[in-house]
């Protein structure tokens, strides 16, 4: 049994003007446990404060009820008195007889009978409460960053910066992601590669940054602040230390005939190749399924040509278990696939191409060197129609495309139609849009000037067909605004296809137990106020993983998270919140409900051997609640329908006792 | 003669993050609301077993509300949502057995309504009272 | 009214005095509120103690019936009821009834006999008051020797009691010993069955046992090597009880309640039970 | 000997109801019978053999003992016991009387149990002759004659008419209130009746189950047979058997705070139960073998070793019918105590 | 009838003990009459010769048993499943309770199994044999001297009356053919109850629910039950209680009871079965599958081993507690 102080505060007049708080210290006197009960002005200044402290001294209390205002306002206040007199800070409960009492309530008598009815549950309470001490756990000063793209790179860099380690593990053999396949960007033009590459330079020339390309995460466990990763490293049969990325292997190689990703499939590679002029790091990757002397051990020369002695067609996967405090997840997006959108022709022609390949058609460094010819014949097109929201902003029953607005096409099209009429002015541009949304900065205006300046036709309507016919391609579409079918002979079709995220996501988010939307969006701990954290502490979001973002918006989330994380890292321990859920491994069953509806990823199950009673033993799978991830929600307390699992600070016997004393 | 005035007793589980902050906020902004409801602070919706709505029932309580931030607001993301199932089944199954259904409730409430607060508690309470004691659900051995 | 006396309706108990013995278990002095004693009671009898709303058990009474003004129990930390009678402080009232089980044969058996007493930690509780009756009633008895061991000095129930008055009794022997080694004690050190033959008690006495299971198991291998009949050992059984009147059911162990036949047995008439207890 | 048409029964139970509350078994909507509060117009069940047997009139399911207040360091005893008021129970059948006999065994032995003596003292039992025994039936096992019930009351029923004997002075004296609606009459019928009776339990399937194998003294014998392993091995450890049983008596107490007070109740128990024996400091029945042990070795060898060889089974079969695994008495009896009881 | 015999079964069990795929058999062993039949453990041809038994009565769920005798079972444990077994069965896989890799289940095909309650209310009581190896059942009593013949169909449970599913959803070998999932009437009850103005459900439930005796026969057959400690056995739990005290204790006692198994009850039907006081505790648990079918789509529980039960999912836009009342009105 417990001894409690019971605290009365009248709070000037603003309790004990509607609340009798000399009757309510009196009632709650002969409550079960308690051995003190007083009342006092103000309980929470600096003479109320010593008052407890006194109190707890004199009549050795174990526990304490102040009948106060909200204990959103002074929960904190009590809990330092209670420590500082020498019990612990979980000993208190607050009886919220202000704001849900004196102040909502006229009457004396009523207000009275309340808040001693209050002042019972919180006496109920305490004395089922158990002292708690939040847990420490260490913090891995390095952090993870999957995804090299301007997100992940962005990331990695600031949280360099602040003198922590970060190693990026990015899949492609380069990092630089989609942004280095783009041309100019917007609203500025600005040439991609100028603004991309620095900052890949920087991440190459970082002392802070280890950068696992061609590599990706097979394994997470632990968690916030003690990550425990398992990265593979794709072989990719060239020595990354000797490889000095002169290119000579790529010139030799006689295996030419290999579609360039980079390009997406517009041109072709050889079979070792290096992505792209600026990749990082720059060295030579054989592809294996290319590569003659890997496929059956033919050629060779490669090997022969590299004057370094880089090449090793015997390289194995490599696997590096590292440590981490943190992990930001900047897996970014794709455009989504057009096979299922018929109606566009994207497989029955050439020049029907997506918005991603219209940037490497016009890219100084793309298959055409740059100039604006159409796949088909190299033709110099001078009809052009982009089609907006191909797949995105469809209707939730509709079997392809995604309900959401992939929200970067209306600028990037417009982009795309101002460049070609600033270059190729013969060109006739034809914009469909559902709407146009340009509501980032210096957005609108740079769209304006597309039609305004350059002369761009944007039509309101969706278009209905595209049917190629000669070296034509039929487009049929209708006006919305001029009510009228639209017949448009077009010599390149270019379609804005949806974003959806990297298909790895998927996987990743169930390592890290993050959370994701159905679209395969990493959700957010927070939609508004933690817009960069995952629900599962540690894990940050950075990039279009966490949902369509252009580049400065991706830039600020990718600081941000760099800031979060740089935070984490910067604490020596991290102290848990004490109100966790723990299972009683009594009574748990196994049976991995809790774990399903625990939003943070915080149970896990092992088994152990367990006494039976009949003296022999048995292996019996049990739940552990890591305490350093649990929140406390106490959603798990709930679905477990043995009762083992609790939640400490708001236990089962500690609400029932709230309730019976509130129906007493 | 004089009729006591016959006074429901109503138990509401607030979450921590919104609806008990939306209750402090109709007192800071002294809106009333009957005095019979005693409100229950749980760090989520989701903490509410529909063992203590029973529990609360059996105790002699004549309607029991559950208060949480609104679907999608959830201070834990998910907790909310995992309430609306768990208690809309279990209301369906009271319902099922007979008991009024007038008696229990779910609402949202977010941190800034405690105008919605009051009148929600204020509209409850009305409720519960036109019903009357809760005569189905309750142990005799707790009478009041 | 009812007519009938109802044994399951008990009485109310004060607790006027509550020593701490060991660290895990206090000593309770229990009187009725206008301070008398409950009931009279013989040695080795049980009394019911509850706590309302908390539940009721069974504990032996620690005090000799040749106290007439209170009762005493030790009692040791280990379940619910027990958890909050530690935390009880005088005044406290509680709910007392009794007397339970049978007593140790002291008038019959007992008389003229040589008594050895063997008891293991909170396993002395039921034998001091069989000691302290004994002791008052020093010539019907013959020579009394104690043995008790605890896990260390501080385990040692009723230590003062024992060194200031049983030890200073004449033809009182008082054989202590403790399992492990410790500072400022510089007496027997070692498991009680262990010491039962070191000390190679003849066999004209009559044994009472008391302690963990282990203990017993153990220490009456001893005896028996010894040279010690079943017929001339006892001991006080420990068994789940609710009613402590031979109905409820819980206590039963093949033909015999323990509450009611029990707690005190002869060892060969626990040989007639099944091994349950 | 007295009778009374079995059309008038509406009369005789209006006449019997004005003096205490009757109770007799009535078929329920489930076809189930069940002990009901007689109103008029109810009538009493061609089957005698209700679900639950009559064991609450006198040992309720739960029965509250005694009340605290507490205040402060202080407890206050309230003493809530009310005077019984009488009751009549009809239509008890043979077994179901004997297992009053059982229960008497346990709770008027000293101390006596006043609860259950009050209700004793104020009930009466009117016992009816099986007419329509079933498979399940075993009562003559232990001795129990179909058709001669004891109890306060004696009744027999033809197909027509209803036969009254009274075998004690509070049977006698309800009797002779029903004087107006009974006539004096020869026992001719009865014997009839009563050999009718006896030729169907020849006939039933457990007619030759015997009890010679068990009683006083065999603990040792049984108390370590293997076979209890493979009896209990799918026992639920459920309490149907112990509640559904009229004979099974044990209880467990229990306090109840109702927030203004605290209730010390009762309420039955089943040594199948796991926590049944569990205390703090150990647990002496471990496994459901053990308890499912306990239950029948008391039943079958411990009782009758402390009360003069009576068995605590009266062969009412209950336990037959509604064990959820069909797993009972007579499967534990022709195993233990050997084939030959088969 | 079974259209599967005792012998095809024993015939197959004898040759999985024989082979050493199984060291032990799950089975049916004959009772003292021919429908008491008690769930039991064979270890040998000749145990299972002499005792096992297969016809109309062998309804035991078997899956339960799985919880505890894989983890004294030295080898594999041949299980019987009759196809309603098999939801529980991967229903309790799916909640981690059982070692499958311990499990050799056998699917086989059931016509029905029968409620002697029924087939006393035809034949009457005292009964002596019951043979159901013909195409009608026969009954004989100790009051008759022929045999009362008796449709099979006229006396099925009547969980088998509104049988779900004839396909195993879980099987290492499948004796016979393979049923389908059926769509049973099974509801019906359900929503007369619900048609009800709620006085009259009130009235309903308060006349069933106060007959339980609170012996716990429901849950401890209840394959979802198979917790390791019952919160309505653990003294901490606020809410132990062994008895009926108070009709309240009954109501918490089967609401707590149903939905700590909704999502996961599998309609196996088992307590009713059991229930000594006919109470209709299906009724229960089937408002919980029929409002989760309605509220969150069409749900089986078992069907699929690793599904995600309703009351451990969501969707945002999943319809409020306030809905549930209006929906019913309908």
């Amino acid at each position: 049994m417990q001894r409690i102080g019971v605290f009365v505060c009248w709070c000037g007049s603003n309790i004990a003007g509607t609340v009798d708080v000399q009757a309510v210290s009196d009632a709650l006197k002969n409550e079960p446990g308690v051995v003190f009960s007083t009342n006092y002005q103000y309980m929470c200044s600096q003479a109320g404060q010593n008052m407890i402290k006194d109190a707890v001294a004199e009549h050795k209390l174990t526990g304490i009820v102040v009948c106060s205002c909200s204990p959103r306002m002074h929960e904190a206040t009590f809990r330092k008195t209670a420590a500082a007199a020498g019990i612990n800070p979980y000993m208190v409960e607050i009886a919220n007889i202000r704001e849900q009492c004196s102040w909502v309530h006229k009457d004396m008598v009523t207000g009275t009978e309340k808040a001693i009815i209050l002042g019972k549950a919180a006496v109920a309470k305490v004395n089922l409460n158990t002292p708690l001490t939040p847990g420490e756990s260490p913090v891995t000063k390095r952090a993870l960053v999957i995804g090299g793209g301007i997100a992940g790179i962005q990331t990695a860099l600031d949280i360099a910066d602040a003198g922590f380690p970060v190693d990026i593990v990015e899949k492609k053999p380069t990092i630089g992601g989609k942004m280095a396949q783009l041309d100019k960007t917007f609203p500025t033009l600005d040439c991609a590669a100028c603004i991309l590459t620095p900052k890949m330079v920087d991440v190459a020339q970082n002392d802070k940054i280890r950068i696992f390309s061609y590599s990706e995460v097979t394994d997470v466990k632990g968690f916030v602040g003690n990550f425990d990763v398992t990265i593979k490293k794709h072989a990719r049969y060239v020595k990354e230390d000797i490889c000095t990325g002169c290119g000579a292997c790529t010139e030799k190689c006689p295996m030419k005939k290999v579609p360039n990703e980079f390009n997406l499939g517009m041109d072709n590679r050889s079979a070792i190749y290096i992505p792209f002029a600026q990749a990082v790091p720059k060295v030579a990757t054989i592809d294996p399924n290319y590569c003659n002397m890997l496929k059956n051990g033919k050629c060779g020369v490669c090997s022969k040509v590299c004057a370094a002695g880089a090449i090793d067609y015997k390289q194995q996967d490599e696997f590096i278990e590292e440590k981490y405090g943190a992990i930001v997840v900047a897996t970014g997006f794709n455009p989504i696939s057009m096979d299922k959108f018929d109606e566009f022709a994207y497989n029955q022609s050439k020049d029907v191409i997506t918005s991603l390949e219209f940037e490497r058609l016009t890219n100084a460094a793309g298959p055409t060197a740059g100039k604006l010819l159409r796949p088909s014949d190299l033709k110099h097109p001078h009809t052009i129609v982009f089609v907006q929201c191909v797949g995105s902003r469809c209707d939730a029953c509709a079997e392809k495309g995604k309900e959401y607005c992939s929200k970067i096409c209306c600028m990037y099209t417009a982009k795309h139609a101002m460049l070609t009429r600033d270059k190729y002015p013969d060109t006739d541009v034809y914009v469909f849009y559902i709407d146009v949304r340009t509501p980032g900065k210096n957005f609108d205006e740079f769209y304006r000037r597309a039609v305004e300046e350059y002369g761009v036709h944007y039509i309101k309507g969706m278009v209905g067909k595209v049917t190629p016919e000669g070296d034509k391609l039929k487009v049929q579409a209708s006006d919305l605004l001029a009510n009228k079918q639209l017949h448009i002979d077009a010599d390149l079709v270019v379609l804005a296809a949806a974003i959806e995220p990297d298909k790895s996501a998927r996987p990743l988010a169930t390592m890290l137990t993050a959370s994701m939307d159905t679209n395969d969006f990493f959700t957010e701990a927070h939609p508004k106020l933690r817009p960069v954290e995952s629900p599962t502490a540690g894990v940050f979001l950075s990039g279009a993983c966490q949902g369509p973002k252009d580049i400065p918006e991706t830039v600020s989330q990718a600081g941000a998270a760099a800031s979060k994380v740089i935070g984490l890292l910067a604490k020596d321990k991290l102290t848990g919140n004490p109100c966790v859920a723990s299972s009683n491994e009594l009574m748990c069953n196994g049976c991995s409900t809790c774990e399903r509806v625990c939003p943070y990823g915080a149970i896990t199950y092992e088994n152990k051997e367990f006494r039976m009673p009949d003296r022999t033993t048995a292996i019996r799978r049990i739940a552990v609640v890591n305490p350093a991830v649990c929140q406390g929600c106490g959603c798990c307390t709930v679905a477990c329908p043995s009762g083992a699992m609790d939640l400490r600070g708001f236990a089962n016997s500690q609400i029932i006792a709230e309730v019976d004393a509130i129906c007493k | 003669m004089q009729v006591k005035e016959y006074k429901p007793l109503i138990v509401a589980f607030c979450c921590n993050w919104c609806s008990y902050a939306g209750a402090d906020l109709a007192g800071n902004n002294r809106l009333s609301y009957p005095a019979d409801v005693k409100i229950i602070r749980v760090p989520c919706s989701c903490r509410v077993n529909p063992m203590f709505v029973l529990r609360a029932f059996q105790r002699g309580a004549d309607g029991v509300i559950l208060c949480g931030c609104h679907p999608g607001d959830c201070h834990y993301t998910s907790g909310n949502y995992y309430t609306r199932r768990r208690m809309a089944l279990l209301f369906s199954m009271l319902d099922y057995l007979g008991i009024e259904k007038e008696r229990t409730r779910v609402e949202w409430v977010s941190a800034a309504e405690g105008a919605k607060f009051a009148a929600t508690m204020n509209d409850f309470a009305e409720k519960v009272a036109a019903l009357g004691e809760n005569k189905r659900l309750e142990d005799l051995r707790c009478k009041r | 009214m009812h007519n009938h006396q109802e044994p399951l309706i008990p009485k109310i108990g004060v607790i006027t005095d509550v020593r701490m013995d060991t660290p895990d278990i206090k000593t309770f002095r229990v009187v009725t509120p206008d301070g008398k004693k409950a009931f009279d009671h013989r040695p080795g009898q049980c009394a019911m103690l509850s706590v309302p709303g908390v539940g009721e058990a069974m504990f032996s009474i620690t005090s000799s019936p040749t106290n007439e003004e209170y009762m005493e129990f030790s009692i040791k930390k280990c379940g619910c009821v027990t958890e909050w009678l530690h935390q009880a402080e005088p005044g406290q009232q509680i709910t007392i009834r009794g007397p339970y089980g049978n007593p140790f044969p002291v008038d019959d058996e007992f008389a003229g006999k040589n008594l050895l007493f063997i008891a293991g930690g909170v396993g002395l509780a039921p034998l001091r008051s069989v000691i302290n009756y004994c002791r008052h009633y020093r010539d019907r008895y013959g020579k009394i020797d104690i043995v008790y061991g605890s896990r260390s000095k501080d385990d040692l129930l009723d230590y003062k009691e024992i060194i200031d008055e049983w030890a200073n009794d004449d033809n009182v022997h008082v054989h202590l010993t403790i399992d492990r080694e410790q500072e400022g004690w510089d007496g027997h050190v070692g498991f009680v069955p262990n010491y039962v033959k070191e000390l190679g008690f003849d066999t004209d006495k009559t044994a009472i046992l008391c302690g963990p299971p282990i203990m017993i198991k153990f220490t009456l291998d001893g005896l028996y090597a010894l040279g010690f009949e079943k017929t001339q050992i006892y001991t006080t059984l420990e068994m789940r009880m609710k009613c402590g009147i031979g109905k409820c059911g819980r206590c039963n162990v093949g033909s015999k309640y323990i509450c009611k036949d029990g707690p005190v047995f002869r060892f060969d008439e626990l040989d007639e039970l099944p091994d349950e207890y | 000997m007295r009778k009374c048409s079995l059309d008038s029964m509406n009369l005789v139970f209006a006449e019997i109801a004005k003096a205490a509350s009757l109770y007799l078994p009535v078929d329920g909507k489930d076809g189930k019978t069940a002990y009901t509060k007689w109103e008029d117009g109810l009538t009493w069940s061609n089957s005698l053999n209700t679900v639950r047997g009559p064991k609450d009139f006198f040992f309720p399911q739960t029965e509250n003992l005694v009340e605290f207040k507490t205040s402060g360091k202080n407890i206050e005893i309230i003493d809530t016991r009310s005077a019984s008021e009488d009751f009549v129970v009809f239509g008890v059948r043979a077994c179901d009387v004997k297992s009053f006999d059982v229960l008497d065994r346990v709770f008027l032995k000293e101390p006596t149990d006043s609860y259950y003596a009050s209700r004793r003292e104020h009930g009466i039992i009117i016992a009816a002759a099986c007419t329509k025994p079933t498979e399940t039936c075993f009562c003559q096992t232990f001795g129990i004659d179909a058709a001669a019930p004891a109890g306060d009351i004696s009744i027999w029923k033809t197909e027509t008419e209803v036969f009254w004997q009274s075998n004690t002075e509070k049977g006698a004296a309800l009797l002779t209130k029903l004087d107006a609606l009974t006539e004096e009459c020869s026992t001719e019928a009865v014997d009839a009746q009563k050999e009718k009776i006896a030729a169907t339990m020849k006939k039933l399937p457990l007619a030759n189950l015997n009890t010679d194998a068990f009683g006083a003294g065999k603990t040792k014998e049984y108390f370590d047979a293997p076979e209890w392993k493979e009896l209990s091995e799918s026992c639920l450890g459920c309490g149907t058997c112990t509640f559904v049983c009229p004979t099974c008596q044990c209880y467990d107490i229990k306090d109840f705070n109702t927030g203004k007070g605290v209730i010390r109740f009762r309420c039955w128990d089943s040594c199948m139960y796991s926590d049944f024996t569990k205390m703090s400091a150990g647990q002496p029945r471990l496994t459901q073998t053990e308890r499912f042990r306990q239950r029948f070795m008391h039943k079958l060898v411990y009782f009758p070793e402390n009360n003069d060889g009576m068995f605590s089974c009266v062969g009412c079969g209950r336990c037959l019918a509604k064990c959820p695994i069909s797993m009972n008495i007579v499967k534990v009896m022709k195993t233990i105590g050997g084939k030959e009881n088969a | 009838m079974q259209k599967i015999t005792r012998d095809q079964l024993i015939e197959k069990a004898a040759s999985l003990l024989a082979n050493g795929t199984v060291s032990c058999v799950l089975g049916w062993q004959k009772g003292e009459f021919d429908y008491d039949i008690t769930p039991a453990v064979f270890d040998t041809e000749d145990e299972l010769k002499a005792n096992f038994v297969w016809n109309d009565f062998c309804g035991a769920n078997f899956s339960k048993y799985l919880v505890s005798k894989t983890k004294k079972c030295e080898g594999k444990i041949l299980v019987f499943l009759k196809a309603c077994d098999t939801y529980s069965f991967n229903q309790l896989l799916t909640e981690h309770r059982f070692d499958r890799e311990k499990v050799y289940a056998v699917g086989i095909p059931c016509e029905g199994m029968a409620d002697i309650a029924k087939v006393k209310a035809i034949a009457g009581d005292g009964i002596s044999s019951i043979d159901c190896s013909g195409e009608k059942m026969a009954v004989t009593t100790i009051y008759e001297d022929a045999p009362v013949m008796i449709d099979a169909k006229d006396v099925l449970a009547e969980r088998c009356v509104n049988c779900k599913s004839k396909k195993h959803v879980a099987y290492d070998e499948l004796m016979g053919e393979d049923g389908d999932v059926i769509d049973s009437a099974r509801f019906d009850e359900v929503a007369k109850i619900e048609a009800m103005t709620p006085d009259e459900r009130f009235a309903f439930w308060q006349n069933e629910l106060s007959r339980c005796i609170r012996c716990n026969a429901c849950r401890d057959i209840c394959p979802a039950c198979t917790c390791e400690k019952c919160v309505f056995d653990n003294p901490n739990s606020s809410v132990e209680n062994k008895s009926p005290a108070n009709s309240f204790e009954e109501k918490m006692f089967h609401i707590i009871r149903a939905f700590h198994v909704a999502g996961r009850c599998t309609d196996c039907g088992e307590c009713s079965r059991v229930c000594p006081q006919h109470i209709p505790l299906h009724l229960l648990n089937r408002k919980f599958i029929k409002d989760i079918d309605s509220f969150y789509g069409d749900y089986q529980a078992g069907a699929e081993v690793g599904s995600r039960a309703p009351l451990v999912n969501y969707t945002t836009d999943d319809l409020e507690p306030g809905e549930v009342f209006e929906r019913g009105d309908n």
